[in-house]
């Protein structure tokens, strides 16, 4: 549905994805899911568990391929492409479960993760430490997250937000054009969801971010744009006003709490 | 090679095939339902061979002898053993990485190793096949077949259906099967999971010695053959895909027939085979023929 | 924070200085035993980097390091003594099998990648078993040992500089190598694999890579293996060798490079105890059992290997003196 | 399912067990617990080997002494083998009070559990540790090449009491490395011969994989073929496997004339039960070289009954000098003498002559060997000399197996002397 709604900003959706669809043996976990993620917004996908948001951003990254369908991202179709292609190409994502590198500092998760772009790896003579480039976006996307008094601390030894805040700056450090979280803030206290919720804010002006949440209030506080699925078929997608009232949704999601 | 001969090295590969399904089975259940990487299984197969000749004096003298009851009494030698260990030394490998077990389960094999040379020897030994089943069967004009072979393929059949049997119809197979699938299941269902653990590798365990007490006669008893039993077991295990009977006995079949028959028409090549067999098929199949569950 | 980087360079720098020093004391059979010890130590290093550096257990690794011997001897001119040459090929031989090995058996993970390395150690254990190539289980000589330039090998203490010198020069190069941008990919990579795709790493290369590598500097322990024995033997690629190297990494302590060394020496001196008759005397025959038993033992007590001690004491140190300030009570609960 | 049963998990280190390297290490060991820290353990490893490396000094031979290394098979399936060779070896020592030549005779013992991958360590344990004067050794031939390539290395004086390994009076013999046994080619070609008369035309061959198992293959088909016969097939498993099934068959299917094979020790036990079981021997005779009757036939029992072997000694020669031997050797040891313990006795007789015609000095190499060639050794097998490769040149009897025995039948072959191929001396 959305693929054909009128564009935004006039600009083109940096990432689309066409009727995708994946099946897990019987039960169709995304079902024919069409959507376009534009620069300078925040896009929250909702749906209660199993509704297919993880399996979907899992398509959207590369990380399962898609029964059918095809992903876009600005105008080339990477649906073949791999994991790693994409991110490289500008698709960063976090991960529910902090995916950090607990016995590296908060500096060199994100080091490492700048690494990805920067050339020539194969330079085993030369400590990492000295990657000057690799270094600066690391530095840059730890600041931007917030971490900038942590640098040298064991990742490890972080409390949880900033584990998760850590997680948004190592997408950071590879320098995407989309950003897909996937629950940024599962688990977060109130104080902790501010601080998560502004960088948010800060951040959506330069990336198209694709957030998947279940805190509804925060939710609608930041979605400019939420699309709701129900057993993996998207029901309705919108401004956070029209799904609001959409009585679908009502019947089918929010109605619930 | 002409057609009856060419039967002949059927039965060779079959009985070779069956017997490794023995020990093998026992290691894929151990490996796939416990995920311990058990390198001592080969001792478990020595053990049994070496109570097959040591054992038949002794029970000659308790029982007035009998091949079948030195392997009755062997088997519940060999389940005692099974259950004492996991009780002392396996319960302890299950939350360990693969490494740990690899390294203390090495640490098993070198002990058994010296306790059967400190116990027994180091020389080899022949074992005499029973008297009633030492007979051979005329086969082709100028071969016969020794019965006591046939009498081997024949238990290992026996033995084979019957874990079939245990696994599709009762609660304990269901247990097993649920287990090697998955070992939260398993425990969310509210089954004792050490229990289950105590009697899978007691089986496994019995099952290695069994094959050892079988197989002694053919082979004849020698120090470090659970070395060479093991590896072969672990190709069988990982071709069959792990935690899987079916998968052991095709597999086990498999490299039966590709031994038996890489001998005669490749000699120089049988032994590197099986191997280039294995690498194959977890190419094609990085998880084995049958994956578990 | 710096006392904890210096101490293991100090300590690593001892242990080298030391061996440099050994032929002084050590008379013939000793520098015999030592060159032998660090070619394991070499061969240790190079499985590190798979187990410790990059996650990747292999089973197969004796391969590598039997290749590399036979190289050595099927590669050696009949009549002449053989350069430096030989080296490099035999090590581009081990690196040329690994390069293949790798790119089949990383396709699959855990168990299965165990097992397949296992496969294809076998397969090459086989061909030098089974075929003329290889001698069968007799082996075959290297009849003339090489000389690099002034450098006779046929001298055993040229021999040994020569095995401490790669020893020391391996080293250095893996700890460059850790520390360097492709070391510390391996890294993540052994952390969390799934994260650093991603990240937009594609992890094949960089795995591929450290396999290959890694199966080279085993070649080279082989072939410095070779010409010191002057005899290679099928038994250099069983899956006994492969363990036995897992082994010693395990017990020195996975994931630092040191603990390769320590892991190496350690092992052998636990050998060469047990075997010793002063010791059990007759019993000494049996030498498996003790050293089976303390391999156990290590599994029990040290977690984390030889390398894990100090910081265990540490730890156990620290508990106890909390434990002394709360009073009696921390009594009971270690009782 | 083939793995050389011989090698254990760790046979990758030089075993060392010397009474001052142990306390050495003991001393290491009884520190080195968990606790002890590492760096210490380091050192006390250093000083460990330095002991155990200084200890040849003072483990000089004492005056008057000469020190004798005997490696030999006390575990494994040749284990009764080394036992009996040293038996034999005693036996003349004991006739002689001790004494070779002016000499007394220290001995020294390794087991080299018929381990090749273990023989270089093991021999090195001999000549540079110990510093033995003369090494005794061995049964296995891939083992005893190790040995000959050391031996030709640093010179020591080698005398081989069984391990027929052609190479070693072939392209490895040196000045100073004798052999009191045989050479693999010598059974296999008087079998040959034998087998040819008998009128076999198709043969087939089966042994193991190994030096041994080959050269007396080689040496069966060199006077087979040349007399006329033809071997159709040759078969091998890798040593010591003995899973024999698949190549019996092999052997029912191609239908030979008879069959030659070499085995030896638990293996031949094994193959004869089994070649009797798969119902060949009464279809397909079975002929071999020597060992495959020789200290088995008690395993073997009836299924060896009238096979017929080619060796150099045999149970019933019934020379006087033979009688006295065995008479000796059963009352020492309460244990019949077999072709081992002959050859083990027949070392110690060389090293005597030797030893005398140098007057117990052992550097004079040159003389000790030239004193081994002129020599005529008045062995229990009959009297043999050296060729000019120091193989014996001997005759080689065949035997037929009636009880318990190896009985002569006749001497397959004359004063035979070995070609020794490739010996450049």
């Amino acid at each position: 549905m959305s693929g054909s709604e009128p564009e935004q900003n006039g600009a083109n959706p940096i990432l689309r994805c066409e009727n995708l669809s994946r099946r897990w043996g019987g039960l169709l976990a995304v079902n024919q899911v069409s959507l376009a993620f534009w620069r300078g917004e925040v896009h929250a996908v909702i749906g209660t568990n199993g509704a297919g948001k993880s399996t979907l951003i899992h398509m959207l990254c590369g990380e399962i391929e898609p029964t059918s369908g095809s992903v876009f991202l600005h105008s080339a179709d990477v649906t073949r492409w791999s994991q790693a292609r994409r991110a490289r190409a500008g698709l960063g994502r976090s991960y529910q479960r902090s995916t950090i590198f607990p016995s590296f500092s908060v500096l060199e998760n994100c080091r490492l993760a700048a690494q990805a772009r920067s050339p020539k790896p194969w330079h085993w003579w030369e400590p990492a430490s000295r990657c000057e480039a690799s270094l600066a976006a690391a530095t840059l996307a730890a600041r931007q997250s917030g971490l900038h008094d942590d640098l040298d601390r064991a990742a490890g030894l972080l409390s949880h937000g900033q584990k998760r805040q850590l997680e948004i700056a190592m997408c950071l450090a590879t320098a995407p054009q989309v950003l897909l979280l996937d629950e940024p803030l599962a688990g977060m206290g109130a104080e902790e969801t501010e601080r998560m919720l502004a960088l948010l804010a800060a951040l959506k002006a330069d990336h198209a971010i694709v957030l998947v949440e279940h805190d509804m209030d925060a939710v609608f506080r930041i979605a400019d744009r939420m699309t709701v699925m129900v057993n993996g078929s998207i029901i309705a997608s919108g401004s956070p006003q029209a799904v609001r009232h959409n009585p679908q949704v009502q019947a089918a999601y929010l109605g619930e709490h | 090679m002409d057609f009856s001969i060419f039967l002949i090295q059927c039965l060779n590969a079959l009985q070779y095939g069956l017997l490794l399904f023995l020990v093998a089975s026992g290691l894929t259940l151990i490996f796939g339902i416990m995920g311990v990487i058990n390198l001592a299984h080969g001792s478990f197969y020595m053990i049994g061979a070496y109570m097959a000749f040591g054992l038949a004096p002794i029970v000659q003298t308790a029982f007035g002898g009998g091949f079948f009851s030195t392997l009755l009494v062997g088997t519940f030698l060999a389940v005692l053993l099974g259950y004492l260990l996991e009780w002392a030394f396996y319960s302890y490998l299950y939350d360990r990485e693969h490494l740990q077990q690899v390294l203390m389960t090495y640490g098993l094999i070198l002990v058994f190793e010296e306790l059967r040379s400190l116990i027994i020897g180091d020389d080899v030994h022949g074992v005499d096949v029973p008297a009633y089943l030492s007979a051979s069967i005329a086969l082709g004009q100028t071969m016969s077949y020794p019965v006591y072979r046939l009498f081997i393929s024949g238990l290992c059949l026996c033995l084979a259906l019957g874990m079939y049997i245990v696994f599709t119809r009762t609660r304990l197979g269901m247990m097993i099967r649920a287990g090697s699938s998955n070992r939260e299941m398993v425990q969310s269902l509210g089954i004792d999971i050490k229990f289950l653990y105590r009697i899978v590798f007691a089986a496994g365990v019995a099952l290695a010695a069994l094959a050892g007490m079988v197989a002694a006669p053919v082979s004849s008893v020698y120090p470090n053959m659970g070395g060479q039993v093991l590896i072969i077991c672990f190709v069988v295990v990982v071709i069959g895909g792990i935690g899987s009977i079916r998968g052991a006995l095709l597999a086990a079949l498999l490299i039966g027939f590709a031994d038996t028959f890489g001998k005669v028409l490749i000699p120089q090549a049988s032994g590197v085979l099986i191997y280039i067999m294995m690498a194959m098929i977890l190419i094609w199949k990085p998880q084995g023929l049958f994956k578990a569950g | 924070m710096t006392a904890k980087r210096a101490s293991p360079l100090v300590f690593v720098a001892l242990c080298f200085s030391a061996l440099a020093l050994y032929p002084l004391v050590g008379g013939q059979f000793g520098v015999d035993l030592v060159s032998k010890i660090m070619i394991y130590a070499i061969f240790a290093l190079s499985l590190e980097l798979l187990v410790g550096g990059t996650g990747l257990v292999c089973f197969g690794h004796a391969a590598f390091f039997g290749i590399g011997a036979y190289a050595a001897v099927l590669l050696a001119p009949e009549t002449e003594a053989a350069g430096a040459g030989l080296l490099a090929l035999s090590v581009l031989m081990a690196a040329a099998y690994a390069l293949v090995v790798g790119a089949l058996s990383l396709r699959t993970s855990g168990v299965y990648f165990i097992m397949v390395t296992l496969a294809f150690a076998q397969m090459a254990y086989y061909l030098v078993h089974d075929t003329p190539l290889g001698g069968g289980t007799d082996g075959i000589y290297l009849l003339i040992k090489p000389v690099f330039g002034a450098f006779d090998l046929d001298r055993p203490l040229n021999l040994y500089f020569l095995i401490l010198l790669s020893l020391v020069l391996v080293f250095a190069f893996l700890a460059l190598l850790y520390r360097s941008r492709f070391g510390r990919a391996l890294a993540g990579i052994r952390v969390n694999e799934q994260r650093m795709r991603a990240t937009g790493f594609s992890t094949y290369p960089y795995k591929l890579a450290a396999f290959t590598l890694s199966g080279a500097l085993a070649g080279l322990a082989g072939f410095l293996f070779a010409v010191k024995d002057g005899f290679v033997n099928p038994e250099m690629l069983s899956w006994h060798l492969s363990g036995s190297v897992l082994i010693m990494l395990i017990l020195g302590g996975i994931g630092h490079l040191r603990g390769a060394l320590i892991g190496a020496f350690s092992f052998a001196l636990l050998q060469e105890f047990f075997k010793s008759e002063a010791v059990f005397g007759s019993f000494a025959k049996h030498w498996h059992l003790g050293l089976g038993l303390s391999i156990m033992a290590c599994v029990a007590l040290l977690p984390h290997g030889l390398v894990g001690i100090p910081g265990q004491l540490r730890e156990r140190l620290a508990r106890q003196a909390a434990q002394r300030s709360q009073g009696t009570g921390a009594v009971d609960e270690r009782i | 399912m083939n793995q050389n049963q011989h090698n254990k998990l760790c046979n990758s280190f030089p075993a060392q067990g010397s009474q001052v390297a142990s306390q050495g290490n003991s001393a290491v060991a009884r520190r080195s617990d968990v606790r002890c820290g590492v760096i210490t353990r380091l050192i006390l490893a250093a000083v460990a080997l330095s002991t155990a490396a200084a200890m040849p000094s003072q483990a000089q031979t004492k005056e008057g002494k000469v020190k004798v290394g005997l490696m030999l098979p006390y575990t494994g399936t040749f284990a009764a083998l080394g036992t009996a060779i040293e038996n034999g070896f005693r036996l003349h020592l004991a006739e002689h009070g001790g004494k070779l030549g002016t000499r007394e005779v220290e001995l020294v013992k390794v087991d080299d559990e018929s381990d090749p991958a273990k023989a270089t360590d093991n021999v090195n344990k001999l000549i540079k540790r110990d510093n033995v004067d003369v090494i005794i050794g061995t049964v296995h031939s891939g083992v005893a090449m190790a040995m000959a390539k050391a031996a030709k290395d640093s010179g020591t004086i080698l005398i081989v009491p069984n391990a027929g390994a052609d190479a070693v009076t072939g392209p490895m013999c040196a000045p100073n490395i004798f052999r009191s046994s045989f050479s693999n080619w010598q059974p296999g070609y008087a079998m040959g011969e034998v087998m040819a008369k008998k009128g076999y035309k198709r043969v087939v061959t089966i042994t193991w994989k190994y030096a041994a198992g080959d050269e007396s293959v080689r040496g069966f088909k060199e006077a087979y073929e040349k007399s006329g016969g033809k071997v159709i097939k040759e078969l091998s498993l890798p040593f010591p496997n003995v899973e024999f099934q698949a190549l019996l068959t092999e052997i029912a299917a191609s239908k030979p004339d008879a069959v030659y094979t070499f085995f030896a020790g638990g293996g031949a036990v094994k193959f004869v039960k089994d070649y009797a079981a798969a119902g060949l021997k009464k279809s397909i005779p079975l002929y071999g070289a020597g060992f495959l009757t020789d200290g088995t036939l008690e395993a073997q029992g009836a299924d060896a009954e009238g096979l017929f072997t080619t060796l150099h000694y045999a149970d019933s020669l019934s020379t006087a000098r033979d009688q006295v031997f065995r008479l000796a050797y059963a009352k020492t040891f309460k244990m019949q003498p077999d072709v081992y313990a002959v050859q083990g006795y027949d070392a110690a007789q060389m090293l005597g002559v030797g030893l005398g015609a140098v007057k117990g000095d052992l550097s004079r190499k040159a003389d000790f060997a030239a004193a081994l060639k002129s020599a005529r050794i008045e062995s229990p097998r009959g009297s043999f000399t050296l060729g000019s490769n120091h193989n014996p040149v001997q005759d080689v009897y065949l035997r037929q197996v009636v009880g318990k025995e190896n009985k002569v039948i006749s001497v397959a072959s004359k004063a035979l002397a070995d070609p020794g191929r490739g010996c450049k001396m």
